[in-house]
């Protein structure tokens, strides 16, 4: 047994835990654990001549389930660190997991920030995006824009207050207005009431802080209702490719989003993308890269560390940069939050698509260092 | 005795495991009306059940118009021209007097037709466009077998038509009975009212045990009324 | 501009307008959940399912056979009915021996996989499908931008209720449908195929959910999360309505949608919970339901 | 026979009353202004053609039903508003036109679960079961009285029709109530069980008003203090049996030519 | 259903029931001993689950089973209760035993008030009014403060047990469970078999006639129902101190319907069903999680499965086998 993570049992084994039935499946579920055996692969499948192992699990969104895996597989199989970790209860309760049992946990499918702050851990990092970031993406770059007034499609709950919180600090720091906003019920079906609304507020911008069938149904009937051809702009706080793609261009044109990855970017994104559609027929989001950009640079941290045990590990995770096809020059903060570019996309219309799956232009980039919260300011006491 | 129409040999039944009918074996001719008596319990009403259908879990032999009966899906006895009258009457609160009494298909030609129904029985009339279990437990009555008569079956099966009704309407049940008769219709009763019985049977049986036990005809009536007051406590 | 309480009346119209428009669909909904329940005592939990594969088979007509729109209107609740009534016959009916609530957990299973099945194949997040050409674009009101196809919606919905309720309440197939109800055996002791009724019955709920999921596709996503995120509030309308009263159902269906509309622009955050605090209200004060018939 | 707890005064008195009770079903007037007074130590019955308004009589004086107009008072006490489980516990019990048991308890159970109300047995959650075998012996007594004592021990469901009757009729003795309402007791009984709960009832009486409907006359003639006849919802003729069965709407109305 | 320690009737019954309770008693010695000594062979947290939802189960059963009643919103009191013992524990430092007994009195209080609506109906009508009202309270918990959204309230400390057993110890924290659990369900056999479930039984049978008898059936339901809500209540603030956190999870409709899938698998109406019910799903869920199926699919099949054939569940049917009817268990119905 590897109670204190000291000793090595000569094998990395990293696990994949997320949601593959339930209703975060598209965000990464079972295409990510194919971009986690990307990374393996070019790393041909050893790391200082210990073979590499994958498990994955599907939580189900139950985070008891999630952290009766955990357990089990930090403490009886083996497993070096687990990842992932679709939606924030199931990423705090492992985190907290991880965090006892001295293991590394790098989350990619969660967006609360806490994960970095109040609730961080020395040996728990945030890869991907998070609700700070998806606000300074859109809120912050689309003011830039000319989207300078805005009104807001709310989630009645904890998630939407935060990001329509943030995102309203940032429209306003760069010098725009708040017209008013709307909460409507989770799991909603019909938003035409609220788009009428926002509609008759005048506001340039229409930011959706809700979240998966939520903002597709918002978006697709704010089609229907004309509010893009009457001069307002959409944007989604929290939305990527697969949801674009599940939308379809018809509906989704001229919305605006932030993703810390595009597939169409540059070459060495469609390279990536190219080979993850071969293995699971679409192309990836920033769940899927993010988790593939994870996995790859823990085992360069055990290669850099010499070993696989956990504070060593941790140590070299903290200190190496990150640059792959997810993250250009990112870094690691003192509270686990991996800082790299973002990028402030629109959904193009359906006569400028060049091929399937083509679906953004790239507006602006956002630098990371201005769209992830100053490490200082984050509540975490690891960082002083 | 008339052509036999229904004939009933070694009619056996269940209740999940229990056995109720253990062999009944009886006959009814074309035309007569046949009265059923025994004390409670002893397997009556589910010897008419058994015989109509309702009850699957059955062996022996049924016999209608000389057709083998046990094969015959349950809706398809009604069209071989057998019609039913429950103990619990079976009136459906959900349809009006009116939908309650044209409910039933009709199955052959023959039948009574509804101004006539509403001439025999002025109540139904009266409320006919109310909830069928609105009436009172002798109204419901009268509607369940008004309702058959209108489909023109050859064969009524009634389970103690007077329970719980008033004298006046008993006398008005059983001269519908001998109209009936008259016109031609057979008759199978279970019966505790003796009375009434014995002013409309041709022939009874006496049922005991799940079996029958002796059978007789109105003329010996008299001649047996002391043993049917023992076993029956008349 | 002329106020209601403190809204332009403009405004208040138009959201007078979807509340019936919502209203639609919760009234097509109620009403199958209705039918199936007045006369097979089944709380049909996959509804929402079949409402989902109503909007799903659409989809798919389109994508795979290039069947449009109004084909699908009428192909896709014939499919789902005929779905509805395979299941029926061989599984459900097995079912009407016993308490009704095997019923209920049946459907409930019914849900979870279809559902599962569905998520599996293809995902959360939905797919598109199109207003039909013929009725895409929109006409202004004077006090609202109204959708064309949003107004069929109501106008169909409505065609649909009205002659599901004649259907049962005034023909002679409806009598055998409710009597088969409260006494399958005797009915059927009258010579009447009960089992085949009972069928048909469910099909005809099916079909009506399927119907309405047609009608859906074009406004929400195509998801198969549709049906679970409307059934439960479905529930709650025909709690309300009173339940085995078809016309109560539509009625009650056409009032909560506007309830809750109106709810979204005086205090939008109580517009999930509203009908169900509606449910609690009723339910003190008529414990069988607005036009329920006393249990 | 040990049915009945024994009381001592036997002076008729009025135990329960009703005032111009009405009970309108919509449009259509069930029972119409209708003044009844029941007697202590008496049996009077309630008859009338069908659909008369006997059971909604019944339904009315054990509040099953609200009625539309009018009062009751049961021992002085006023219950036009007062819920039927509260009335039961004051003293008013009925039986069903259609039997009502509990199926799948045993006969013995059946006539327990009424003994445990009156003997405060019902609510203590914390007890077991066996705390009811203090009211066996009791509740023996009453199955015997009614001549179910081969039944004891089967479940209520598998008794036939009329045994089911004779069962409800003891669960109804057991609670002693004050008064008793019993709705057609002897449909669907045989001649003996007739017999029996004859005279039971006539035992019972003794100490206790029963109001009861029935159409079995010779039951009526036999056992019947006092006979009150209803027709259309309205009250025809009211006196002890001679008297009525003579009566001339009665005989039209009810008992038809040849009864009597 | 069959209820072994209700002192019958018939003396073919009372004999067989004599077995019964000699058999009972020792396959509950039996089940006990293999409790105490589980942990050497399982996984502490996945046994401290599973007795936390098997718990959970027989609390439902005891609406269920013995009242006939039929709640699609016993997540309500699970979740909620997990969520009190989740907040007091956390946020106001209440000992443990304390954090569970908020838990278990909140729940009662949910219990009060959904079943003062619930039991104006009965049958499906009462499952469609709890499962709203149930709905209702998920809502409230996404909306409310305390709950942290869909965050939940994580890292509840376990602490001390009557301020000196250390509940860290998993050893500790399972035989606390086991205790919990065993008192529960010691609880819920008395209520059972008790005059008050007797009346209950009745009410079930002839509503009508228990009114006519002069019960006020109305209280006598809540009252069953307040007791199922408290003691789902018991089980869900003791799973929040197992896994140390109180999420939407447990408060969703999901969960209700879980709760009845285990019920109705263990066997609806027998006093240790659920129990194997609950084992049974707890463990499918976990293979399930790493396993090629997807969850939700197996779940509803074995959900129809259950209804279409094995309806007496599994200690239903074994009570019915033959071998259950040599032990001298007897199956009604
Ligand atoms: N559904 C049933 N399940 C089990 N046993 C039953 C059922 N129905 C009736 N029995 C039993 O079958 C036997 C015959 O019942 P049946 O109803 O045929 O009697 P009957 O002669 O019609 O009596 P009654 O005059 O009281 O109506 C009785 O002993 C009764 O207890
Ligand atoms: N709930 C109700 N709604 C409407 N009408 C009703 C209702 N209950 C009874 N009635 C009507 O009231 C009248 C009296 O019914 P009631 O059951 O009291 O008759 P009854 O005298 O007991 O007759 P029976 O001797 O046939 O049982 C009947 O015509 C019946 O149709
Ligand atoms: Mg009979
Ligand atoms: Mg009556």
């Amino acid at each position: 047994q590897n109670a204190t993570g000291t000793a090595s049992d000569n094998k990395i084994k990293i696990g994949i835990l997320n949601d593959q039935s339930g209703v975060y499946a598209d965000f990464g579920g079972k295409s990510s654990v194919e971009a986690a055996k990307m990374a393996i692969e070019e790393f041909g499948g050893k790391v200082l001549g210990m073979p590499i192992e994958i498990v994955d699990a599907d939580h189900q969104n139950k985070p008891d389930i999630a952290s009766n895996i955990a357990r089990q597989w930090y403490d009886t199989e083996q497993v070096d660190a687990i990842m992932e970790l679709t939606t924030s209860s199931v990423a705090l309760a492992v985190q907290a997991v991880a965090k006892e049992k001295k293991k590394i946990d790098i989350v990619t499918g969660a967006a609360t920030t806490d994960l970095t702050g109040k609730a961080c851990s020395p040996y728990g990092f945030h890869w991907a995006y998070d609700t700070h970031a998806l606000a300074v993406g859109t809120g912050g770059a689309l003011v830039k824009q000319g989207g300078d007034s805005w009104f807001f499609l709310t989630a009645d709950y904890a998630f939407g207050y935060s990001l329509e919180q943030q995102t309203g600090d940032f429209v306003k720091a760069n010098g725009g207005t708040i017209a008013g906003s709307v909460r409507h019920p989770l799991s909603s079906t019909d938003f035409s009431s609220f788009l009428l609304q926002a509609q008759s507020s005048g506001a340039k911008v229409i930011g959706l802080a809700n979240a998966g069938l939520d903002t597709s149904n918002a978006i697709k009937q704010a089609a229907e209702f004309g509010i893009v051809q009457g001069g307002q702009r959409l944007a989604a706080l929290l939305f990527t490719l697969a949801e674009v793609h599940g939308l379809g261009l018809e509906a989704a044109q001229g919305l605006t989003l932030t993703e810390g990855y595009y597939w169409n970017r540059d070459d060495q994104s469609r390279e990536f993308a190219k080979k993850f559609f071969e293995r699971t027929n679409k192309m990836p989001n920033m769940i899927h890269t993010g988790t593939y950009s994870a996995v790859r640079q823990y085992l360069k941290a055990v290669e850099k560390a010499g070993t696989d045990e956990t504070e060593a590990v941790a140590k070299a995770i903290h200190e190496m940069p990150v640059d792959d096809v997810f993250a250009q020059g990112g870094t690691v903060a003192k509270n686990g939050r991996m800082i790299h570019d973002m990028y402030l996309l629109q959904v193009k219309k359906p006569d400028e698509s060049k091929e399937a799956w083509d679906y953004f232009d790239v507006l602006d980039t956002i630098p990371g260092k201005e769209a992830y919260m100053d490490p200082a300011k984050s509540g975490c006491d690891l960082v002083n | 005795m008339a052509k036999p129409l229904l004939e009933v040999s070694n009619l056996n039944a269940w209740y999940g495991e229990s056995h109720v009918l253990h062999g009944v074996n009886m006959t009814v001719g074309e035309g007569e009306t046949i009265t059923i008596l025994g004390r409670n319990g002893v397997g009556k009403t589910t010897t008419l059940r058994t015989i109509v259908g309702i009850i699957r879990e059955r062996k022996g032999e049924i016999r209608f118009d000389g057709k083998d009966m046990l094969g015959v899906p349950l809706h398809k006895t009604a069209h071989a021209g057998i019609g039913f009258v429950p103990e619990e009457r079976g009136i459906f609160s959900t349809l009006t007097v009116e939908e309650n009494l044209t409910l039933p298909p009709v199955v052959a030609q023959g039948g009574m037709p509804i101004e006539e129904i509403y001439e025999l029985f002025p109540n139904l009339k009266e409320r006919r466009s109310s909830p069928g279990t609105k009436l009172s437990g002798g109204e419901q009555q009268m509607l369940a077998i008004a309702r058959i008569l209108r489909t023109g079956v050859k064969l009524l099966i009634l389970d103690e038509p007077t329970e719980g009704l008033a004298p006046v309407i008993v006398q008005r049940i059983g001269e519908v009975l001998k109209t009936l008769k008259e016109r031609g219709m057979t008759v199978l009763l279970v019966e505790q009212n003796f009375r009434f019985a014995s002013r409309i049977a041709d022939r009874f049986y006496l049922m005991d045990h799940g079996q029958m036990v002796s059978e007789f005809p109105v003329s010996e009536l008299p001649q047996r009324m002391d043993t049917l007051h023992k076993v029956l406590g008349v | 501009m002329t106020m209601i309480f403190g809204i332009p009346l403009q405004a208040f119209l138009g959201q007078l307008l979807i509340g019936l428009i919502n209203g639609s669909f919760y009234a097509l909904l109620s009403l199958g959940l209705a039918v199936i329940f007045g006369l097979l005592r089944v709380i049909n939990f996959a509804h929402g399912v079949q409402y989902m594969l109503g909007a799903f088979a659409a989809m798919l007509m389109l994508q795979y056979f290039g069947i449009n729109y109004w084909f699908a209107l009428i192909l896709s609740p014939l499919v789902v009915g005929l779905f509805g009534a395979v299941i029926e016959r061989f599984l459900l009916s097995r079912l009407y021996k016993l308490d009704h609530l095997y019923g209920l957990l049946f459907t409930f299973g019914l849900a979870l996989t279809l559902e599962g099945t569905f998520r599996y194949l293809y995902g959360a997040s939905g797919q598109p499908y199109a207003v039909p050409a013929q009725l895409a674009g929109g006409t202004n009101l004077g006090f609202m931008f109204l959708p064309i196809y949003r107004g069929w919606v109501v106008v169909v919905s409505l065609l649909a209720c009205i002659g599901t309720w004649l259907l049962i309440e005034k023909t002679k197939l409806g009598s055998y449908l409710r009597a088969a109800t409260e006494n399958p055996v005797l009915v059927q002791a009258f010579g009447v195929n009960v089992p085949v009724l009972l069928t048909f019955t469910y099909a005809l709920g099916a079909g009506l959910a399927a119907f309405a999921g047609v009608l859906a596709a074009p406004v929400y996503q195509v998801s198969p999360l549709m049906g679970s995120n409307i059934i439960i509030v479905v529930f709650a309308v025909v709690v309300v309505g009173g339940m085995g009263s078809i016309m109560g159902a539509i009625l009650t269906g056409y009032m909560l949608g506007i309830a809750e509309g109106l709810t979204k622009v005086f205090y939008p955050e109580a517009s999930n919970i509203v009908i169900f605090v509606i449910m609690a209200i009723v339910l003190l004060l008529r414990p069988a339901g607005l036009f329920g018939r006393d249990a | 026979m040990a049915v009945a707890a024994t009381h001592n005064h036997a002076e008729p008195r009025v135990v329960l009353s009703a005032r111009g009770l009405t009970k309108q079903f919509g449009a259509f007037a069930a029972v119409k202004n209708v003044d009844l007074d029941v007697h202590h130590a008496r049996v009077h019955a309630l008859i009338g053609p069908n659909g008369a308004g006997k059971t909604t009589v019944f339904n009315l004086l054990t509040k099953f039903l609200q009625p539309t107009a009018g009062t009751i008072a049961l021992m002085g006490t006023d219950i036009t508003k007062t819920p039927p489980d509260k009335v039961a516990r004051m003293g008013l019990v009925r039986s069903f036109q259609i039997s009502a048991v509990f199926p799948h308890l045993s006969v013995l159970d059946n006539v327990r679960v009424a003994l445990q109300r009156p003997n405060g047995l019902s609510t203590q959650f914390w007890l077991p079961t066996s705390a009811l075998n203090r009211l066996t012996a009791r509740a023996d007594e009453l199955i015997e009285a009614v001549g179910l004592k081969r039944e004891r021990n089967s479940l209520a469901a598998d008794l036939s029709y009329g045994r089911k009757r004779v069962l409800e009729i003891a669960t109804t003795l057991a609670l002693d109530p004050q008064v008793l309402l019993l709705d057609e007791p002897m449909a669907g009984m045989g001649q003996e069980d007739i017999g029996t709960v004859s005279s039971i009832i006539r035992e019972v009486a003794k100490t206790r008003a029963v109001l009861m409907v029935e159409h079995n006359l010779s039951v009526v003639a036999d056992i019947c203090h006092h006979v009150t006849v209803l027709q259309r919802g309205e009250i025809l003729a009211e006196g002890d049996y001679a008297t009525v069965s003579q009566d001339e709407r009665v005989r039209l109305a009810y008992m038809g030519a040849e009864e009597a | 259903m069959s209820d072994m320690t209700h002192s019958s009737t018939t003396t073919v019954r009372a004999e067989r029931s004599a077995t019964a309770s000699k058999t009972y008693a020792a396959f509950l010695i039996l089940g006990l001993v293999l409790l105490i000594v589980a942990p050497a062979f399982f996984y502490p947290i996945f046994l401290m689950k599973l007795l936390c939802f098997a718990l959970f189960a027989c609390a439902f059963n005891l609406l269920l089973g013995y009242t006939g009643l039929l709640s699609f919103g016993h997540a309500t009191f699970f979740g909620g209760a997990a969520y009190f013992s989740a907040h007091v524990v956390k946020e106001w430092g209440f000992p443990p035993e304390l954090g569970v007994l908020t838990g278990v009195v909140g729940a009662a209080v949910l219990g009060l008030i959904m079943g003062f609506f619930a039991i104006r109906r009965q049958g499906i009508y009462f499952a469609m009014i709890t499962l709203a009202l149930s709905q209702m309270f998920f809502f409230f918990c996404l909306q409310a403060e305390f709950t942290k959204g869909e965050d939940g309230i994580q890292s509840v400390p376990r602490g001390h047990l009557f301020g000196f057993i250390d509940l860290n110890s998993s050893t500790n924290m399972y035989y606390f469970v086991l205790a919990v659990f065993v008192i529960g369900l010691v609880i819920i056999w008395r209520f059972i078999n008790s005059p008050f479930g007797m009346i209950l039984r009745s009410i079930r049978e002839n509503e009508q006639r228990a009114i006519s008898l002069g019960y006020s059936v109305a209280r006598y339901k809540l009252g069953a129902f307040v007791m199922s809500a408290a003691l789902a209540g018991l089980a869900g603030g003791t799973k929040a101190l197992v896994f140390q956190f109180a999420t939407l999870t447990d408060v969703a409709w999901q969960m209700s319907g879980e709760v009845i899938l285990m019920t109705l698998l263990g066997g609806i109406g027998t006093l240790i069903g659920p129990i194997f019910g609950a084992g049974l799903v707890v463990t499918l869920q976990n293979y399930l999680a790493t396993s090629q199926f997807p969850v939700t699919i197996i779940t509803g099949i074995v959900f129809m499965v259950c209804v279409l054939v094995f309806r007496r569940g599994i200690i239903g049917e074994f009570y019915a086998s033959r071998l259950g009817r040599k032990l001298g268990f007897e199956h009604r119905h």
